[in-house]
């Protein structure tokens, strides 16, 4: 049967997520699971089932997020994956879309002295393992032509003492894991960011291949919260605009017009249910990893395309 | 046999599958050959299908595609560019390196630990039994990762030597203890014979091993001796001489000199580097381990008897020679078979090398080779084979040791 | 126990005592802890005497035996033997060790030694023989007590009368002066321990000093030139085997001859 | 006979014991005998003393300056002003996360701690023979109602495992005395039977507003899943040991192979490749919609590993018995399945017990793998949402390291108390 | 061995021996590996004989007696015990089982039962008597042997004669036809070889067919009414008690009797 049916028949929706990245995934004090993938979670879950509290939400670690997904264990990964080919064809899964627009990126001590990745010649780099980082951290050093030490370690935590205890000079991962993990710390100021992006890292939900009905509604719930940012449509505004609206786009986004809701075998309002979880996508960034938070991450790239960033959703029609 | 000879008088009834001694365990054997090939057959069909929906397959061609990642820890040529086949080699290398090293520190460690433990002095001893208990009464993964954590909050960093202000400096100006790893002096030779260091190394191994046959020769000679006059000649000197004065005059010959680390840049340059989580695992693995050897010794000793150590001392014999001559032969057959499932459990064990950084194969082949590939079962497998290979090798010497040292009896 | 009846003629003729002292024992006292186990014993051994030690269990007639060889510490008293002082120089020890000859109950051969490294295990190390001349010496003694066809055997495959006798030959390797037996024969059946008292008598009649504790008490009647009785760490009674036997005086020492041989 | 000094004496009087001279006795002895008996000795104790100095005078400030009603590793900072002292207020604050995981339901805690309470109770008599035995009627129904305490849901899924379990025990003494294939066969068809029709009979939605809320078992944690999986999985594997230990020890070819192929197998490889195995490979050995959860495939893989442990201690167990009680057995016309049942077995494993429970120490602290595979047990707890994912607490390592090692020394000292009092018990023992 | 004298009378006239055939063995052989224990054996045993078996060490008696219960299997040859043929079939296995007791050397009571769990156990599994009823029939075989008081004890707390009559009394609770004792009696202190030996002469008494290896002369001279000598695996030679004594007719009888009674 079709994912979305056993969905459906579970009555539950089965999530991918971190074990634990403040900001994206990780269980606050009373065990919730919040972030901005976790929202993304609820969204799909709130558009298939109608309650984003239908969401069980398994911890996956780099080892084992791609078994989890093939063998069915969950529905989908929303887990910082990198979109890449052979992920794509050979593993045989379907990117739905991009989340966030990440690139791996160094930190380092501010009384290190360092200004650019280019200085780090000779430098212990603890890296998280888990993704792509370690070859892209390989492929920088070669290119530049310079030496480094890698420390491959299993989780942030870690990572982090290691680099905070000096035994790493630079820690690599990608940027906003970057910019979560220097949220949790003492004196946040003291670390800097070096402005070198490595790699290219569109992170996305991921579906198993060859279900297209269901890697089609997890990328329609992600395209939705992003044009629900182009079009203002916002979790304050939604249940409003929902009586309809001038705007026909927004119109056929929230089910009043068009039957878009009934090609993606849902009801006609499982956009409106996604955004009402916690917003459209510019709500859910600010909220979880926005300037305003701990994370404190900038939208940059991440912003829409008609604010210079690379966050364009297809036509809703 | 001769029932062959003397077939059954009775012909076959079906009954006789069950009721007769000689087809019943042939009819046993059957039902659970027949059950196992039957889950064996259910389990691999469900994996066919699973992987045909999932449109993957079992191919184990990623071996040869460059690995992409680096290791710091490796003991034959490695870079990004190898193969993934070569970083699980690299991998099997670091495996094998630690579980020797942590092998001999734990003998060390569970030896002293035992033989204290014995002691007659009632501090030493209680202190021993609390090490063994505390050690081995925690989870060694939790050991491994308190060890860890201890050692880089513990240790200075590089950048506390650097400086007016160091807080940190060398020992001797030869050994640096960061917690990135220990720093020390490397040998080289600066008028070698030949071109090339490994040459030049090559001669100083023959050359020991030229004084171990001399040393070995000097003690045949002394037993010799023994055996013939009763008295045993010192041997201390020309021991030390057969062992020193040729590894003295080969250093001069080829102008030893030492490399001695520095720090340059953000880490310390040149030298020898032991690295921090090799040393972590490394002492983790040894202490833990040396906590069980303790008691395998400890029991090893007190398993032989106090009349042996008495029957000896009777017969005028000092307390060294008793302890070597008769104790020890004695304990060894009890310590040596459970110090080798010992040696085993720390080689399994050097398989939580993850959550230090060590590349150990679990590391790379389990671990990034993995995650790069997505092989999941390929890697496993391959990962799975490694470890039974050593485990049944080591049972396979065991046993031979186990055969050849069993106490004869009537 | 059993009176067990030695058949052969004993040859008393050569058992001599010289008036040589060979342990001299006066004042000894000893405690375990705050246990007194042993209380104010003297005793003069001669040169050439036979002693069997009896006594009910516990008595402290090991502990005796073991005092001599330095295997336990006294704490009071005066032990000589050989015209050595038993004190806590190890040299002394050495010297007294190797003048002593002992046999265990459990024999406590070494049993990943051949019955041969056994023998020679002590002379070659301790006497500094050489390995040769110790491994005749070995044979010699296993011949002795009727065995040298066991020699590349290990103890494990030998029946215990047979251990017994290897003990004794291994003792008899360092060529000792004296020979102390701790109820050599308690821990075997009924056969062996007729070979092991044989041996002892062959050894009694090359005129050997011995100290045995045992509850033989054939062996005591035809070999011992004297029998001591011990209890409750005291030495309450001595006496030539027959007196002892017939007429004892002490009314412990009646109690526990009734108890040993009405049986 | 010519004995030239009569040797005749006899003690007048007993010599009254005395007291050991003054040097033998007391603290000064003691200490001379004990500690300072030569200078090698003396120079250990020193040392040793020192050592003793230099960890208790840093240790016990730490913890005596320990704060412990903070809410954050920085407020506790600004309380120690400077001070040298542990914020065990992360222990307080996250205790029950430590416990139970972060995802239990907070006001439904009372269960696992009821659940461990009975297990207390169920185990006691198991481990100690002389409670009496009717405590055992407990220990045989604590499964199904720790099952319920823990999980919740519908209470007829335990009642329904219950009487697939009572069933099979029916119908295996009805026919098992007499047959035994025949009786375990039976018993193996009435359980499945009971199994299937009572899971038809549930309802689909029995788990909603049921009784006691139901917790899905990812949703299990902290320590909590540290005891679940090492209670769990040696008591799975004890049948399964004593199972693959017999045929070990069959003369058949086949079988005795296929047990030595297995046990060597799963002692020669390392746990956590088998963790691998049930978390990467695993499910592809399912049936494609059985969508087995992560708990139950490690209880499956740990089980495997600790049967084969087993099985080596009670192959031990059967060695250690007289060839001569088999004989008996058989000289009495006993079958293989009672002989084993009523002669070897009990005799056997009860040798095997103090093994069993060190295999049992082994295990449990090897629970603590699974983080390695994203379970959040108590090391991952630390490793994961406390450590590495909370701002309020990132680098409190010491204490909760301690803590953690702290709660696993009580749990495994005991543990090995016990099996060394039992060690001695049964040497003592008679029968 | 020693000749343990017999004290009370024994009733011999009980012991009438019948014409039917109890145990029937003809051309057995039978091999360990290569090694031929068991050499072309013919044997019949009429009910109501009592059969001792003798000969030295290693020369098959055990093997013998252990092939009548199948504890062991034979490769040639025939053997009908009560008129069923020993086959690799398990119904007659066990039926024979059932007919035929057996006592061993170390008794291999059961030693986490009591004695009277250890009576009970065979009839209430294997012929399915219900469990009060063993346990009066225990009472009875426990009296018999003279231990009735110890019923609720375990093996470990008795001694070692006691042990074997409880062994005696176990088989008897199978009601076997047939008793198969192997050295009932050689592990066994002198005093207690008495009382097992009486309990076996109850049986005797009784009419009890019996196959016994013993090397009790005493009770082969009065009880048994026909003794076997085996030697290298070979009945060697066969009699009446009084004529194997006084008259052995083959040298490798006399022989070991030399040895046997010459002690
Ligand atoms: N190492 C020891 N520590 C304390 N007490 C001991 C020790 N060895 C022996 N004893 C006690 O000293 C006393 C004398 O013991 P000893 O072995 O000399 O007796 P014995 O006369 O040889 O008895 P037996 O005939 O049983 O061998 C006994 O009460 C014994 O319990
Ligand atoms: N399981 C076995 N495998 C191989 N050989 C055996 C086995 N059991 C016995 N034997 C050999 O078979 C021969 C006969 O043994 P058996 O026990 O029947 O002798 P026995 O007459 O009872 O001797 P004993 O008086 O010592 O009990 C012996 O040589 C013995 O070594
Ligand atoms: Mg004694
Ligand atoms: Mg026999």
């Amino acid at each position: 049967a079709g994912t979305l049916d056993d969905v459906k028949a579970r009555d539950k929706l089965q999530c991918g997520v971190n074990t634990g990245l403040v900001g994206f995934a990780s269980p606050d004090a009373n065990g919730e699971w919040q972030g901005f993938d976790v929202a993304v979670c609820r969204a799909i879950a709130a558009a298939v089932l109608g309650d984003s509290s239908k969401v069980e939400f398994i911890s996956t670690t780099g080892k084992t997020r791609f078994t989890a997904l093939a063998s069915g264990e969950i529905d989908v990964l929303a887990r910082n994956t990198t979109w890449t080919f052979s992920r794509d064809v050979d593993l045989k899964f379907e990117f739905t879309g991009v989340n966030y627009y990440d690139g791996q990126g160094f930190m380092v001590p501010k009384d290190l002295g360092v200004s650019s990745a280019k200085e780090l010649d000779g430098a212990t780099v603890c890296i998280q393992t888990g993704t792509t980082t370690e070859l892209n951290l390989a492929d920088f050093f070669r290119a530049n032509n310079i030496s480094y030490e890698p420390v491959p370690i299993e989780t942030d935590s870690e990572a982090q003492q290691q680099y905070l205890a000096g035994a790493c000079d630079t820690y690599t991962t990608d940027a906003s894991g970057l910019a979560a993990t220097r949220a949790t710390f003492d004196d946040p100021g003291a670390h800097v960011v070096l402005p070198e992006i490595v790699s290219k890292e569109p992170l996305g939900p991921l579906v198993r291949h060859g279900d297209a009905e269901w890697g089609d509604i997890v990328r329609w719930t992600l395209n939705a919260l992003i044009a629900a940012e182009e079009l203002g449509v916002t979790s304050a505004n939604v249940a409003e605009l929902s009586s309809g609206t001038g705007n026909p786009e927004i119109n056929r986004l929230l089910g009043t017009e068009g039957t878009l809701g009934e090609m993606l075998g849902l009801d006609a309002e499982w956009a409106k249910r996604a955004i009402m979880v916690s917003g459209n996508y510019g709500e859910i960034f600010a909220k979880n990893i926005g300037v305003d938070t701990p994370v404190g991450l900038a939208r940059g790239l991440n912003a829409q395309w008609t604010e210079g960033g690379l966050l364009y959703a297809p036509p809703f029609r | 046999m001769s029932t062959l000879t003397d077939p059954p008088k009775d012909n076959f009834r079906l009954s006789m599958l069950f009721n007769d001694t000689r087809y019943r365990s042939l009819t046993f054997q059957a039902i659970a050959a027949i059950l196992v090939a039957l889950s064996i057959f259910y389990l691999g069909s469900n994996l066919l299908t699973n992987l045909e929906e999932a449109g993957l397959n079992i191919s184990f061609a990623f071996f040869q595609n460059p690995a992409g990642y680096d290791i710091n820890q490796r003991l034959v040529e490695y870079s990004s560019q190898s193969s993934h086949g070569r970083a699980a080699l690299v991998g099997a290398l670091n495996t094998l390196l630690v579980a020797f090293l942590a092998c001999i520190t734990a003998t060390i460690f569970g030896v002293v630990a035992g033989v204290l433990r014995l002691s007659k002095n009632w501090l030493i001893s209680k202190l021993m039994a609390v090490y063994v208990e505390i050690f081995r009464n925690i989870p060694v993964l939790i050991w491994i990762i308190i060890i860890f954590t201890i050692m880089t909050a513990v240790m200075p960093a590089p950048r506390a030597f650097r400086g007016d202000d160091a807080t940190a400096s060398m020992l001797l100006d030869m050994f640096a203890f960061t917690n990135r790893g220990v720093y020390i002096p490397m040998p080289y030779f600066e008028h070698g014979l030949f071109a090339s260091a490994q040459g030049n190394w090559l001669l100083v191994i023959a050359g020991l091993i030229g004084s171990f046959f001399g040393a070995r020769a000097i003690n045949r000679w002394a037993a010799a001796k023994q055996e013939a006059t009763g008295e045993r000649p010192k041997t201390l000197l020309p021991l030390l001489a057969v062992w020193f004065v040729p590894l003295i005059v080969l250093m001069f010959v080829l102008g030893l000199a030492w490399e001695l680390p520095a720090l340059k840049g953000f880490n310390f340059k040149g030298g020898i580097k032991v690295g921090g989580p090799l040393i972590a695992l490394w002492f983790a693995l040894s202490i833990y381990t040396g906590a069980f050897i303790a008691e395998n010794v400890r029991a090893g000793i007190q398993a032989v008897s106090k009349g042996q150590t008495e029957a000896a001392a009777a017969l005028g014999l000092r307390p060294s020679r008793v302890m070597n001559l008769v104790v020890l032969p004695q304990a060894l057959r009890v310590i040596i078979p459970p110090l080798i499932s010992h040696y085993l459990n720390i080689t399994k064990n050097s398989s939580l090398a993850i959550v230090v950084g060590y590349a150990d194969i679990t590391a790379t082949l389990g671990g990034i080779t993995l995650n790069q590939t997505g092989r999941a079962i390929e890697c496993v497998l391959l990962l799975m084979a490694f470890y039974l290979t050593v485990s049944l090798v080591t049972s396979l010497v065991m046993n031979f040791y186990n055969a050849s040292v069993k106490l004869k009896e009537r | 126990m059993s009176e067990l009846a030695i058949e052969r003629e004993i040859d008393r003729s050569k058992m001599q005592v010289s008036d040589e002292v060979a342990i001299q024992i006066s004042g000894m006292n000893k405690w375990y802890g705050s246990f007194h186990v042993l209380r104010d014993i003297n005793l003069t051994v001669n040169r050439g005497e036979r002693i069997v030690i009896a006594g009910p269990s516990g008595s402290g007639k090991s502990t005796l035996i073991r005092c001599l060889n330095a295997l336990e510490e006294h704490q009071q008293g005066q032990i000589i033997v050989d015209g050595t002082e038993l004190t806590s120089d190890l040299k002394n020890i050495d010297k007294i060790r190797s003048e002593v000859g002992m046999c265990f109950q459990h024999f406590n051969l070494f049993p990943h030694l051949t019955i041969l490294e056994n023998c020679t295990l002590a002379p070659i190390w301790v006497r500094k023989v050489p390995k040769k001349e110790a491994e005749e010496r070995a044979m010699h003694f296993l011949e002795k007590v009727k065995i040298p066809d066991q020699a590349h055997k290990y103890p494990g495959m030998l029946s215990g009368g047979q251990q017994q006798r290897v003990a004794i030959a291994r003792s008899l390797c360092m060529m000792p002066r004296i020979m102390l037996f701790d109820e050599p024969t308690s821990a075997l059946d009924p056969e062996m321990i007729k070979e092991v008292l044989d041996t002892m008598i062959e050894l009694a009649e090359e005129g050997m000093t011995m100290l045995c504790v045992t509850h033989e008490m054939g062996f005591a009647r035809q070999v011992a030139n004297r029998v001591i009785f011990m209890a409750d760490g005291q030495i309450v009674e001595q006496n030539e085997p027959e007196e002892f036997f017939n007429n004892p005086q002490s009314e412990r020492t009646q109690q526990f001859l009734s108890q040993i041989l009405g049986h | 006979m010519s004995e030239q000094n009569s040797v005749a004496f006899v003690a007048t009087e007993s010599i009254p014991p005395s007291p050991p001279p003054a040097n033998q006795t007391g603290v000064v002895k003691w200490l001379r005998e004990n500690l300072f008996s030569n200078w090698q000795s003396s120079l250990l104790t020193l040392v040793s003393l020192y050592l003793i100095y230099v960890i208790l005078s840093t240790f016990l400030p730490w913890v005596l300056n320990g704060v412990w009603t903070t809410s954050s590793l920085t407020e506790c900072r600004e309380v120690l002003e400077g001070r040298f002292g542990a914020c065990f207020s992360v222990l307080t604050e996250r205790w029950n996360q430590l416990l139970f995981g972060f995802n239990y339901p907070s006001d439904q805690y009372w269960r696992p701690t009821l659940a461990f309470v009975f297990m207390l109770i169920a185990i006691a008599p198991v481990l100690f023979f002389d409670l009496p035995r009717k405590m055992l009627a407990f220990t045989v129904a604590y499964p199904f109602v720790a099952f319920w305490l823990i999980w919740g849901g519908t209470i007829m899924a335990p009642i329904v495992a219950f009487l697939g379990c009572a069933a099979a025990a029916f119908v295996f003494g009805a026919y098992g005395k007499n047959n035994f294939a025949l009786g375990f066969i039976g018993a193996i068809v009435a359980a499945f039977a009971v199994w299937i029709i009572g899971t038809m009979l549930i309802p689909d939605g029995a788990n909603e507003g049921a009784w006691l809320e139901h917790v899905p078992s990812r949703d299990l944690g902290g320590f909590m899943l540290n005891m679940m999986l090492g209670v769990t999985c040696v008591s799975l594997s004890i049948p399964l040991g004593i199972a693959l230990a017999l045929g070990r020890q069959s003369n058949m070819p086949l079988i005795k192979g296929m047990c030595v192929i297995f046990i060597e197998f799963v002692r020669g490889v390392p746990l956590i490749t088998l963790l691998f195995v049930a978390s990467v490979m695993l499910s592809y050995f399912f049936p494609p919609d059985a969508n087995v959860d992560l708990f139950v495939r490690v209880v499956i893989m740990m089980t495997l590993f600790s049967a084969a442990y087993v099985a080596e201690v009670i192959r031990g167990g059967l060695a250690a018995l007289p060839k001569g009680q088999y004989e008996a057995a058989d000289s009495l016309g006993l079958d293989y399945p009672q002989a084993m049942r009523l002669i070897i077995l009990p005799q056997a494993l009860k040798i095997s017990i103090p093994g069993i429970v060190n295999v049992a120490v082994g295990l449990f602290k090897d629970t603590t793998l699974v983080s390695v595979i994203s379970l959040f047990d108590l090391v991952g707890m630390i490793r994961g949402p406390i450590l590495g994912g909370s701002a309020e607490w990132n680098g409190v390592y010491w204490e909760l390291w301690g803590f953690a090692a702290l709660l696993f020394f009580v749990v495994c000292y005991g543990i090995s108390q016990y099996s060394q009092w039992l060690e001695r018990r049964l040497a003592t023992d008679h029968h």
